[in-house]
């Protein structure tokens, strides 16, 4: 049902206001992978791959957003990635007290960003607007004992959500005219 | 306000020890003016005295009733009197994102004063956002980041309301990001094209708060003597001049506010 | 600080996905300075590296423990050392009331840094009132008010407490009014005394916040050519020079503090 969309000026309205906003949220995601590489001395994922492993920190799936044919389930991956991420950044509250200011007014974007989602699919009315059963164990974090472990899943969460916004950006990119 | 206020005084002197059989005489006063009202004996045998003010003309006022007592008045009842008019529709109901401060600042013109104590307040549509509520009778309110939905519309009016009435002025339904005014961008370099030797090359930065929104930019330029500025497109200089660079920015789609000028640049094209 | 700091880390490949069977080295950073262990088996088959740091000489730093994996050094672990002293005692309490605030503030000397976060508390013997918990590492803190029980002895003293230990300062046992800075009288006329020429006569009226306290107060005064100023008993004045005065009172009893000078009264003497 999306093919009809693509033309329509709501629809395309609608595309570049979640645009500007995944840029905005990409870029407040790199100013806290700043924070964590000059506080916690975590800079580069390739030291940290031994570690992703034990941890097992899952990523949000984005898979029907690869597909050359847009999917509206797509969407659907997106808001409910961006609800996961809501999430995991309670983590990086913790990591960053002296920031916490930082990280509530990213997480506070990245839930505005995913309501609207729902609420522009809504208000389009022909997308699928189907919620997918979530992987087991998706939404929360493993538990992560020590300190090093923490602060390690802080990076990693962060790592994920920029890949998840980048594609994200692609997949709707494709569709503006 | 301009109309009439009436107001009686009652005095039970059997129920007023001291005043028992003493002939009663009851006057007013309105702030520091003496006012004669009529006075009669009730049914019950009470004084009663009764005051009537045509065209009530303050938005204040303090009155008085006194009975004379041992040769001194005696204050012995007080009302007090706010006059004023129902609120006037609020006018041109504006509002504007600040992106460092990360918040949605509203301004409005309030029309005529009530005079009478007003709860002014900045409504939102979603009820679960909290009004936002002017300091001190300021015509302007600043909502925070947290009761605003980026990238969405929202519904904003003003409603004032007094003890005469309630009034509200326009509903704006708009987008905190459209009606954003962008941080200034920062000149980074300014240097002459070598072949078309009256144009030149700026180099500039945007501001990191709206790196993300696509924006268009204008540069002005003025020399020390010149009394103003002067929009530019990059080309049309004197040669060997001292000129003073500046730019701004602002959504490509026109929405939303110019930023301010960014910081001045001084360059001198080369003779 | 100064003292020997051990740390061991411990893999065992076998629960270590991507490890197994591979020869496994342990290397240590401490920040980013690199450090060499002793590694060794574990009897269950774990590989063990031990480290020893002697004289550890900073008050913080990170500890971090690699493995190298695919080519790259992995981080497998961290531990954060905090290196310091137990709190030493705090020094020199003193305490003053401020009459116009009314409120009473203590100030001390903190002595050695401890390297380490602490706890430092001003605290008042009636239990139910709350410590005085000073700004950001502050050596004073004000005491309210409605944590003061006037014109009565109170126990106050300091303690620092970090993770190495707790200190506490001499308790000091006062009556916040024996301790209170008198605000500075106000001088309402000097005149010439017309038989002893030679000396002024003074009115002048203690502050408001302290008329209910008996003061005695002293006047000073300078030219505009003296270098200081100069205490005086109201005689000793040359004739026709332009004086300056102030006044300042304290305590009849001496307890307490002195009072600010008073604002200064230009004079000049009769010839």
């Amino acid at each position: 049902p999306l093919a009809e969309f693509s033309g329509d000026q709501d629809f395309q309205q609608f595309l570049q206001k979640d645009l500007e906003y995944i840029r905005k949220i990409k870029g407040d995601v790199a100013q806290v992978q700043e924070l964590v590489c000059t506080t916690l001395q975590l800079c580069n994922e390739e030291e940290l791959m031994l570690v992703k492993q034990k941890l097992g920190i899952s990523q949000a799936p984005l898979d029907q957003c690869h597909s050359k044919t847009f999917q509206d389930a797509c969407f659907s991956q997106i808001r409910d990635g961006l609800q996961i991420y809501h999430g995991h950044l309670a983590l990086l509250l913790q990591l960053l007290p002296a920031h916490s200011s930082l990280v509530d007014a990213l997480q506070l974007d990245v839930s505005n960003l995913s309501t609207n989602i729902q609420q522009q699919m809504e208000d389009l009315g022909g997308l699928n607007t189907v919620t997918y059963p979530k992987a087991e164990g998706q939404d929360t974090l493993p538990s992560l004992s020590s300190d090093f472990d923490k602060q390690a899943g802080g990076f990693i969460i962060l790592a994920n959500f920029k890949r998840f916004l980048e594609t994200s950006l692609r997949a709707l990119r494709h569709l503006t005219l | 306000m301009g109309s009439t206020v009436t107001a009686s005084c009652t005095i039970q002197s059997n129920r007023c020890g001291g005043l028992d059989g003493e002939e009663i005489q009851i006057t007013w006063r309105l702030d520091s003016e003496s006012m004669s009202g009529s006075q009669h004996k009730s049914v019950e045998g009470a004084e009663v005295s009764n005051l009537t003010i045509s065209h009530f003309n303050r938005t204040r006022a303090k009155l008085w009733c006194y009975v004379v007592w041992n040769g001194t008045p005696q204050r012995i009842g007080m009302a007090e009197i706010h006059a004023g008019y129902p609120p006037s529709k609020p006018e041109n109901l504006t509002c504007m994102m600040n992106l460092s401060k990360n918040s949605l600042t509203c301004r409005w013109d309030p029309g005529l004063d009530g005079h009478l104590p007003a709860r002014v307040t900045l409504k939102i549509s979603q009820e679960v956002i909290p009004d936002c509520i002017p300091q001190g009778g300021q015509n302007y309110c600043t909502i925070p980041r947290r009761s605003l939905q980026l990238y969405q519309k929202m519904d904003i009016w003003v409603s004032v309301q007094n003890a005469l009435g309630t009034a509200e002025s326009e509903h704006l339904c708009i987008d905190p990001m459209d009606v954003a005014k962008l941080d200034p961008p920062v000149l980074k370099s300014i240097q002459s094209v070598p072949f078309q030797t009256d144009c030149v090359s700026v180099a500039w930065e945007v501001a990191p708060t709206s790196s993300h929104i696509e924006q268009q930019c204008e540069l002005r330029y003025r020399t020390h003597e010149d009394p103003g500025w002067t929009l530019t497109h990059h080309c049309g200089f004197l040669f060997g001049t001292d000129y003073r660079f500046q730019m701004r920015c602002r959504r490509v789609t026109a929405m939303g506010y110019w930023s301010e000028w960014s910081p001045g640049w001084n360059f001198i094209t080369h003779e």
